[in-house]
């Protein structure tokens, strides 16, 4: 190419310092000033490493074995540690995967976001004070005010990925590399954040390098897409050809794998459901602080929910709705402040009757997984923990089932000896799974349990679930932005808002007929894929058949459509 | 000038022989006097009396008042004063701690005390005694020291003393220091130098600060600094503080007695066999002179080396023989049963380094001896109910041998702290605490003697010798009997 | 908060009710009888009668317990058996003494250490590291008792520079007080220095691990800034609740401090008070020691949230 | 494979030698070290003697083999019995909080307030002066200090999310501790552990100090080091020599713990 390169990676190996063993290998891509560039691609597949590379940030455990990163014409690799801080944050901002982990949890969000500014401009305080407030109203913070002054642990996970998102646009870089940055974020919010981006690579000129599983997000806003598999770029091209034709096996596979609805499951009559909430309220109590106490804040008005056997009830709603809150209050870790929690047919008390068979077959899968998992505990002995209290099960049999397991999340059993930091992020969300689904349970709640996952691994694990279903007639409350996967798996859709369940339905009834305003909202806010004939995919927007556009139309230039529709 | 003197407690109060200790009594006895006072040589001289007269029954004692005594607040000295100052003793609200040796309840009784004139005070024993005026000297009675009657607060209790010493009450800082200022108007007994607690005690120093230093390290520091003038000082620091440039090193014996203590109704300590052997097996010469480090005598006598008392009987002592030990083991019929010595680690008392150095000696012709370390209070405590089969310990000085004696010879069965417990023994001390004559009371002492070392209920083996250092500036400050004396002393200008 | 704190102090109530039953019991299961403490081997069985009936030593342990709990809770220690003097302004004038001392030490040695163990952490297995993990072992390795004499000969002795003996309180001359201090300071710092270095370094360690360290890197900030505003808070827990209970600890037990360098300080008092087995200043001072303790720990935990948000005090 | 860690392997050195001594010590030393020897008392090092001898003229070499066994012998048992008693005590506290928390909390500060001394008074009085004492009194003092460190690192670890997790498996609670807590607080701990291992020792040496240490004449470290110092000036390799014995085994301690806290933590690993 003969435009003048921001950022040029070539030949860039990554290796596993204790075992030589190469996760990248030569690797070379670019990215142009001002283009949005997404890398797609198999979950553990270097995508995450080779971004940490560009900024010099790999893990102290990777070593960069060989290969040139230039940014802006001058080498990373060798450069001063000095001048390699004057471009982070400043030239090259990063949106990190795990929002949960990379916010420090003892300091204040407003000095998390104010530090950069700190330190890369020349504003007054208050500016900088102006200009966080704006950038958190932008990402859809409600209260930025209150915001500023609270810690990271009092947001949801959604939440924290927009302040994550705030606080590496706030310094308005050359490139920013987004990992995975709108996997925890509602579809509403969703296309905000990313008309946000694309405004501000508009404006100033910023180039994204964004690695997302989403394929219609990154079919939407990229110009350029590269394929990743096996730690190997395999295909690269402009987005509208790359999605028209894809030519490399791995990038058909991976479009032919989009979710798709299926046909409607009976759900057995049962004489009580499986699991009952009644009228739940959730107050999050106030922190304690030093010398102030902050006012209390009620996460759940009063929600009636009841989950039959058998049945897939997907929660959804905005980010912040409290989701997360009803998943948790569900599985017994926070107090509800009213209201009751019946499972199977009884209501659930620690250490009352019925709470032993509760709590081995109410299983959870953490919204954050690299936070849920021991750190320092392999990947076998965290998934083969939950089966400690099989009755009868030998230890030969345990073992079994744990290499049955993993190989079902589609892990083989060499991640068995390895321990949560080294793996992906998609590869802990399946450890996550694995451990939730070891055994056998008979109720799941699923707190976003395949937003980092590529669809190939994200079709098998819906398959999982749909064979656990079938075989062993489990029912799951299934917590996701992701509308896509929500119209595959589900039997029954919640919309929840602001702490209440605005409305509720069937599937279908949900996706084709919904009433409520804010259904309508989340539902147009971002378009689906569908695949087409000839292996590609293309866009369409869900409660308007009418307007169908191929893949190659899309592009950046398509938000106005986008912005029409609201 | 200041001189500072280094002490290793704070003083525990200011009130003669009530709440004291030795270094409470160093202190006090710098500001108060008695009637009578020792001397150097343990005998008893009048103090702030001229002449005692007794008389020919032994039972009435009468003071004559020296004349010009002045207490510290300008008040001359009368006998109303002593009268005041006995009846207050007597009185059980002051807690005297000697008023038992002289209400009867351990024999004597002062049955009058009277003030006929200013210059004469009476007072009438119901029996006669060798040992009245010897008590009333004690130290550890605070002198039966004379004060003013503003001593006391309106209420009766003890305010600050007001005494006739050489030096006067200053300022007492618990836990840090005391000082005392000289009294110019002190009239001095006769004498050309300071006799024990008595002779000459004019002095030349203007203020004297008592110290509070608990640390032997830090005290030796402080004297070669020059931030203290006079300290007692650990025997081992005697070699390097006499190279010192800036101090000087003294050695000052004192009648205080070292001893080991047998339980003699232990099983195996009753045998008077095996406890021969084992005064045979210690090399007590060698002992000394290592747990004094080359500057001790041996004594196996009660008489202190320094008694008028001490002669050629009470030179006599044991002999170390191995030889003979081994063989008197076998004659006692010793199997090899532990025998346990408990030990303290007091400074300034040669205790445990004795016991270990006896433990090896002991162990040498086949004892199998054992050292148990105890802290002090658990020690006296287990010394009080004489639970214990052998025991390093350090008596404190009684300058009258009958009273250093009966400090360890008495029946255990109404006192299981006493340790010889021989009703011969018992009549004798008992007759030399009524006989005055001396040459009687010294055939008594050396019956004593022989008696003790043939049935060994303990080993005495030293007396005290002290170590004192004092910077070079200051002179003629000799302690004794393990107390200060500062009147002698003034300060070199050079 | 004020009422939290307020419960808090409640709460000691009980530990204060352990500590008197418990020290109660424990110094009378010792052997040793103030009395004969106090009269010494001269005494004869009369006085010393007189002197336990005074005491009211010779009552059975029961009833002199509830004597003295009754006067405890009517504000009253009693009285000193050594010294007569009345126990509780006795333990608070010495406290004050101590607790100057232990504070400065205290402060001076978190201000030096933290920073140092923080610092070793980052630049861990370098030669500074071990220079500092090395100088650490060596401070913990040398008893008071002898690191304080150490300074005292060079300082006092060699360079002559300060005082060997002696104490001056801050009321009556200030600057004189300090030179008096600095060596005691010097010491108790010196060796609570050493185990405040390992324990910052360790927390470090396992902080400078996390995620949100690299997204620090990642904004550009300067390896001080990710240090110090970063990582620092949130390894300072453990130090913290260590530093808390290094200032516990030194309030009742600078003992060997106090006796080499002639401080006149709580420490002291206490050994001095159990050696004479004087009963109510032992208990007295225990009580004291046990309320500062939970009053230290009291702030720990209030001040933990400040370095861990997601800790609440309650 | 990969190499040991430099740490490790220097600790483990240090160590080692100290274990030698210590084994060697217990059977043979080159001069017996309770022997009095009034003629050669203060020698100083080299010579007959090669590390000198002390104030009654016993060897110091010989005295510092011989003590080894019984010095690590005591800090260990005590270290172990403090951490182990601490650690039960801090996990049931940071993790139930509640009135297990309270109780247990009011009895370890009341504990914790207790001076070290009248704790060791009062135990050796009633168990007598022996290493079983010592053991018992310094593990008691030393005990609340750990429950407190390691209550702290239970109450931010109990917030954390894997935790949770544990929870939701329906591992009972302490389960839960045993598993997902504790080995959480390993950094904290090795440290603690490490330290009071010089603590013992020292505290030892102060206890002896005062006249309550392990019986005489056996030597400790500790009893070495405290009667060196009235010698201080005169023969100051009495004091040197014992400090230096406890601080090299403290460092090779330190040193072991460090690389044994990296080995047992996965995310040191290959760093
Ligand atoms: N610290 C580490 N030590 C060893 N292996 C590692 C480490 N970090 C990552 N890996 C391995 O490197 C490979 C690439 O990881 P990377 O995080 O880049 O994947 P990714 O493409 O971002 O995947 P995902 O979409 O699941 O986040 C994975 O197989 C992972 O297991
Ligand atoms: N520990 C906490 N303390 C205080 N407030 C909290 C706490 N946890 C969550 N909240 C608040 O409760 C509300 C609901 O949070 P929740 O985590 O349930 O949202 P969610 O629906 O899961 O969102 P997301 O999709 O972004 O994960 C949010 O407004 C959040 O700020
Ligand atoms: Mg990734
Ligand atoms: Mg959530
Ligand atoms: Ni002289």
């Amino acid at each position: 190419m003969d435009r003048r390169e921001l950022l040029n990676v070539e030949g860039l190996t990554l290796t596993v310092a204790r075992t030589g063993l190469d996760v990248v290998r030569t690797i070379g891509f670019s990215v142009a000033p001002g283009e949005i560039v997404g890398i797609v691609g198999e979950s553990g597949s270097g995508k995450t490493l080779a971004a940490r590379a560009v900024m010099g940030l790999e893990p102290p455990a990777i070593r960069r074995s060989a290969g040139s990163i230039r940014f802006e014409g001058r080498e990373v690799t060798t450069m001063a540690p000095g001048e390699l801080r004057q471009l982070r944050g400043a030239r090259v901002g990063m949106v990190f995967q795990e929002p949960m982990t990379s916010l420090n949890p003892s300091m204040l969000v407003g000095r998390q976001l104010d530090e950069g500014l700190a330190l890369h401009t020349k504003l007054a305080a208050g500016e900088r004070r102006a200009r966080a407030l704006d950038m958190l109203a932008r990402v859809g913070i409600k209260d930025p005010e209150g915001a500023l002054s609270s810690y990271p642990h009092q947001f949801s996970g959604g939440m924290r990925q927009r302040i994550m998102l705030a606080s590496a646009m706030l310094l308005q870089p050359a490139l920013l590399i987004a990992d995975e940055p709108t996997t925890a974020l509602d579809a509403v919010v969703q296309r905000d954040v990313l008309e946000l981006m694309v405004e501000l690579t508009r404006a100033h000129g910023t180039a994204v390098l964004m690695i997302s599983h989403d394929l219609a997000m990154v079919a939407r806003y990229t110009d350029r897409i590269i394929v990743m598999c096996k730690g190997e770029v395999v295909e690269e091209g402009t987005t509208q050809d790359l999605l028209r034709q894809p030519r490399h096996a791995y990038t058909q596979k991976l479009l032919a794998a989009m979710p798709r609805r299926l046909l409607t499951r009976e759900v057995p009559p049962a004489p009580a459901p499986a699991v009952e909430v009644r009228d739940l309220v959730v107050d999050y109590a106030g922190r304690q602080g030093f010398m102030r106490r902050q006012a209390g804040k009620r996460a759940l008005h009063g929600i009636d929910l009841a989950i039959r056997p058998r049945e897939v009830v997907a929660l959804v709603g905005g980010s912040g709705s409290g989701k997360t809150t009803l998943g948790r209050a569900i599985a017994g870790l926070v107090r509800p402040s009213g209201g009751e929690i019946r499972f199977a047919g009884r209501p659930v008390v620690a250490g009352g009757e019925g709470w032993r068979d509760y709590r081995l077959n109410c299983q959870m899968v953490f919204q954050d997984p690299y936070s849920s998992l021991d750190p320092r505990m392999t990947i076998g002995a965290l998934v083969r923990e939950p089966l400690r209290l099989m009755p009868g099960m030998s230890g030969r049999d345990k073992a079994e089932r744990v290499v049955e397991v993993l190989r079902e999340v589609g892990l083989s059993e060499d991640y068995a000896d390895r321990y949560p930091h080294e793996l992906s992020g998609g590869q802990r969300q399946r450890v996550a799974i694995a451990r939730a689904v070891v055994r056998r349970p008979s109720f799941v709640i699923a707190d976003e349990p395949v937003s980092a996952l590529d669809v190939t691994v994200r079709a098998q694990i819906l398959d999982l679930f749909a064979e656990l279903q079938h075989k062993h007639g489990f029912s799951c409350l299934f917590i996701s932005h992701d509308l896509g996967v929500v119209e595959q798996v589900a039997d029954r859709v919640v919309v929840m808002q602001d702490g209440r369940i605005v409305e509720e339905g069937t599937r279908d009834a949900i996706f084709d007929r919904p009433q409520h305003a804010y259904t309508r909202e989340l539902l147009s806010a971002i378009p689906m894929l569908e695949s087409t004939p000839g292996g590609g995919v293309r866009l369409r927007w869900r409660l308007d058949e009418t307007s169908e556009e191929t893949a190659g139309e899309t592009g950046r230039d398509t938000s106005a459509a986008a912005v029409a529709l609201r | 000038q200041t001189v500072t003197v280094a002490l290793n407690a704070d003083i525990r109060s200011t009130n003669p022989g009530v709440n004291r200790d030795d270094n409470t009594d160093a202190v006090v006895l710098h500001m108060v006097e008695g009637l009578v006072g020792y001397r150097e040589n343990g005998s008893v001289a009048p103090l702030l009396a001229e002449k005692v007269d007794v008389s020919p029954d032994g039972r009435t004692y009468t003071f004559t008042l020296r004349k010009g005594v002045k207490f510290h607040n300008g008040a001359e000295l009368t006998a109303d004063d002593v009268l005041w100052s006995w009846n207050r003793y007597m009185d059980p609200k002051t807690d005297w701690r000697c008023r038992s040796e002289f209400d009867g309840r351990s024999g004597l009784k002062v049955e009058k005390a009277e003030a006929p004139d200013a210059a004469t005070f009476v007072m009438t024993l119901d029996r006669p005694s060798a040992l009245f005026l010897d008590s009333l000297a004690r130290t550890d009675c605070g002198m039966t020291a004379v004060l003013h009657r503003d001593s006391v607060a309106a209420d009766g209790s003890w305010d600050k003393p007001i005494g006739t010493g050489p030096f006067r009450f200053g300022e007492w800082r618990r836990g840090e220091y005391v000082t005392v200022t000289r009294f110019d108007d002190y009239s001095s007994p006769p004498g050309d130098r300071p006799d024990g607690l008595v002779g000459a005690k004019r002095t030349a120093l203007a203020e004297v600060k008592f110290l509070v230093v608990p640390d032997a390290s830090t005290v030796k520091a402080a004297l070669v600094s020059g931030a203290v003038d006079l300290a007692q000082v650990l025997d081992s620091d005697v070699p390097e503080l006499s190279a010192s440039k800036s101090a000087a090193v003294g050695l000052y014996p004192s009648a205080t007695k070292h001893t080991f203590l047998f339980q003699t109704r232990d099983p195996l300590l009753g045998n008077v066999k095996l406890r021969q052997a084992i005064a045979a097996s210690i090399d007590i010469p060698e002992l000394v002179a290592a747990v004094s480090n080359g500057h001790g005598k041996a004594n196996n006598s009660a008489v202190a080396l320094t008694s008028a008392y001490y002669g050629d009987v009470q030179r006599k002592a044991y002999a170390y023989d191995p030889e003979k030990a081994k063989q008197l083991l076998a004659e006692a019929g010793y199997k090899g049963e532990p025998i346990r010595i408990i030990a303290n680690k007091r400074v300034h008392v040669p205790s445990f380094n004795a016991a270990v150095i006896a433990q090896a000696m002991m162990q040498a012709v086949g004892i199998n001896a054992e050292i148990e370390v105890l802290e002090w209070a658990t020690q006296l405590d287990r010394y009080n109910k004489g639970n214990y089969q052998m025991m390093s310990f350090s008596y404190s000085a009684r300058l009258d041998p009958a009273l250093s004696y009966e400090q360890f010879s008495g029946p255990k069965d109404r006192q299981p702290r006493k340790v010889w417990d021989d009703p011969a023994a018992q009549d004798l001390i008992e007759k030399a605490s009524v006989i005055s004559d001396e040459a009687e009371r010294r055939k008594l002492f050396d019956q004593l003697h022989e008696l003790q070392l043939e049935t060994t209920p303990l080993i005495i083996f030293a007396n005290g010798q002290e170590a004192w250092a004092h910077t070079k500036r200051l002179e003629g400050a000799d302690p004794w009997e393990g107390k200060p004396r500062l009147w002698g002393a003034r300060v070199a200008t050079n | 908060m004020l009422r939290f704190a307020i419960r808090r102090i409640l709460m000691a109530v009980p530990t204060l009710a352990i500590m008197a039953v418990a020290v109660f019991v424990l110094i009378r299961l010792i052997p040793g009888d103030p009395a004969s403490l106090m009269l010494g081997d001269l005494a004869d069985p009369a006085s010393l009668a007189d002197l336990r009936e005074r005491l009211g030593l010779d009552k059975d342990i029961a009833t002199q317990f509830v004597i003295w709990f009754g006067n405890v809770l009517r504000g009253d220690l009693g009285l000193s058996i050594t010294s007569g003097q009345p126990v509780l302004p006795l333990v608070l004038e010495r406290f004050w003494v101590s607790a100057r001392i232990v504070f400065i030490a205290v402060a001076i040695a978190s201000l030096i250490a933290v920073p140092a163990g923080v610092i070793a952490a980052w630049r861990q297995n370098s030669a500074l590291d071990l220079a500092l993990v090395g100088t650490a072992t060596v401070l913990l390795s040398i008893p008071t008792f002898w690191l304080g004499l150490l300074l005292l000969l060079l300082f006092g002795l060699k360079l002559e520079w300060l005082p060997v003996v002696g104490y001056v309180s801050f009321s009556d001359n200030p600057t004189a007080a300090l030179l008096y201090i600095l060596m005691p300071v010097a010491t108790l710092f010196l060796h609570e220095m050493g185990v405040l270095i390992r324990m910052s370094r360790a927390s470090t360690l396992e902080v400078l691990r996390l995620d949100y360290i690299t997204h620090a890197r990642a904004k550009g900030l300067s390896e001080r800034a990710v240090l110090w505003r970063h990582a620092f808070k949130n390894a300072f827990g453990p130090t913290w609740t260590l530093i808390g209970l290094v200032l516990g600890n030194l309030l009742g037990g600078i003992a060997v401090v106090e006796t080499v360098f002639t401080i006149p300080g709580l420490g002291r008092l206490l050994v001095d008070s159990i050696f004479a087995r004087d009963y109510p200043v032992i208990q007295g001072c225990l009580l004291f020691v046990a309320f500062v303790y939970v009053v230290v720990n009291l702030v720990v935990d209030l001040l933990y949230p400040v370095f861990d948000p997601r800790v609440t005090a309650e | 494979m990969r190499l040991p860690a430099p740490n490790a392997v220097l600790g483990g050195a240090i160590i080692g030698v100290v274990v030698v001594a210590a084994l060697l010590g217990a059977v043979w030393t080159p001069v017996d070290p309770l022997k009095i020897n009034f003629a050669a008392r203060l020698q100083p090092p080299g010579g007959a003697y090669l590390l000198g001898t002390d104030e009654f003229g016993r060897d110091v070499l010989s005295r510092l083999m011989a003590a080894a066994a019984t010095s690590v012998w005591i800090s260990l048992v005590t270290v172990a019995a403090a951490v182990t008693g601490g650690t039960i005590i801090g996990l049931l506290t940071g993790y139930l909080r509640g009135w297990t928390d309270r109780i247990l909390m009011a009895f370890n500060d009341a504990l914790l307030a207790f001076p070290g001394i009248l704790l060791a008074l009062g135990l050796l009085a009633v168990f007598g002066a022996n290493k079983y004492g010592i053991i018992l009194a310094l593990g008691l003092a030393y005990t609340p200090s750990v429950a407190r460190i390691v209550r702290g690192t239970v109450l931010s670890l109990r917030e954390r999310e894997f935790v949770e997790a544990s929870r939701v498996m329906g591992n009972s609670e302490i389960f839960t501790v045993m598993r997902h807590v504790l080995p959480n607080c390993i950094a904290p701990l090795t440290v603690l552990a490490t330290s009071m291992f010089g603590w013992v020792l020292l505290s030892e040496s102060a206890l002896s100090f005062l006249g309550l240490g392990v019986p005489p004449p056996a030597p400790t470290w500790g009893n070495m080091l405290a009667s060196s110092r009235s010698f201080i000036a005169q023969a100051v390799w009495l004091g040197i020599f014992p400090g230096l014995c406890i601080s090299l085994t403290l460092l090779g301690i330190n040193l072991l713990g460090d690389a044994l806290r990296d080995r047992l933590d996965p995310r040191m690993r290959g760093v």
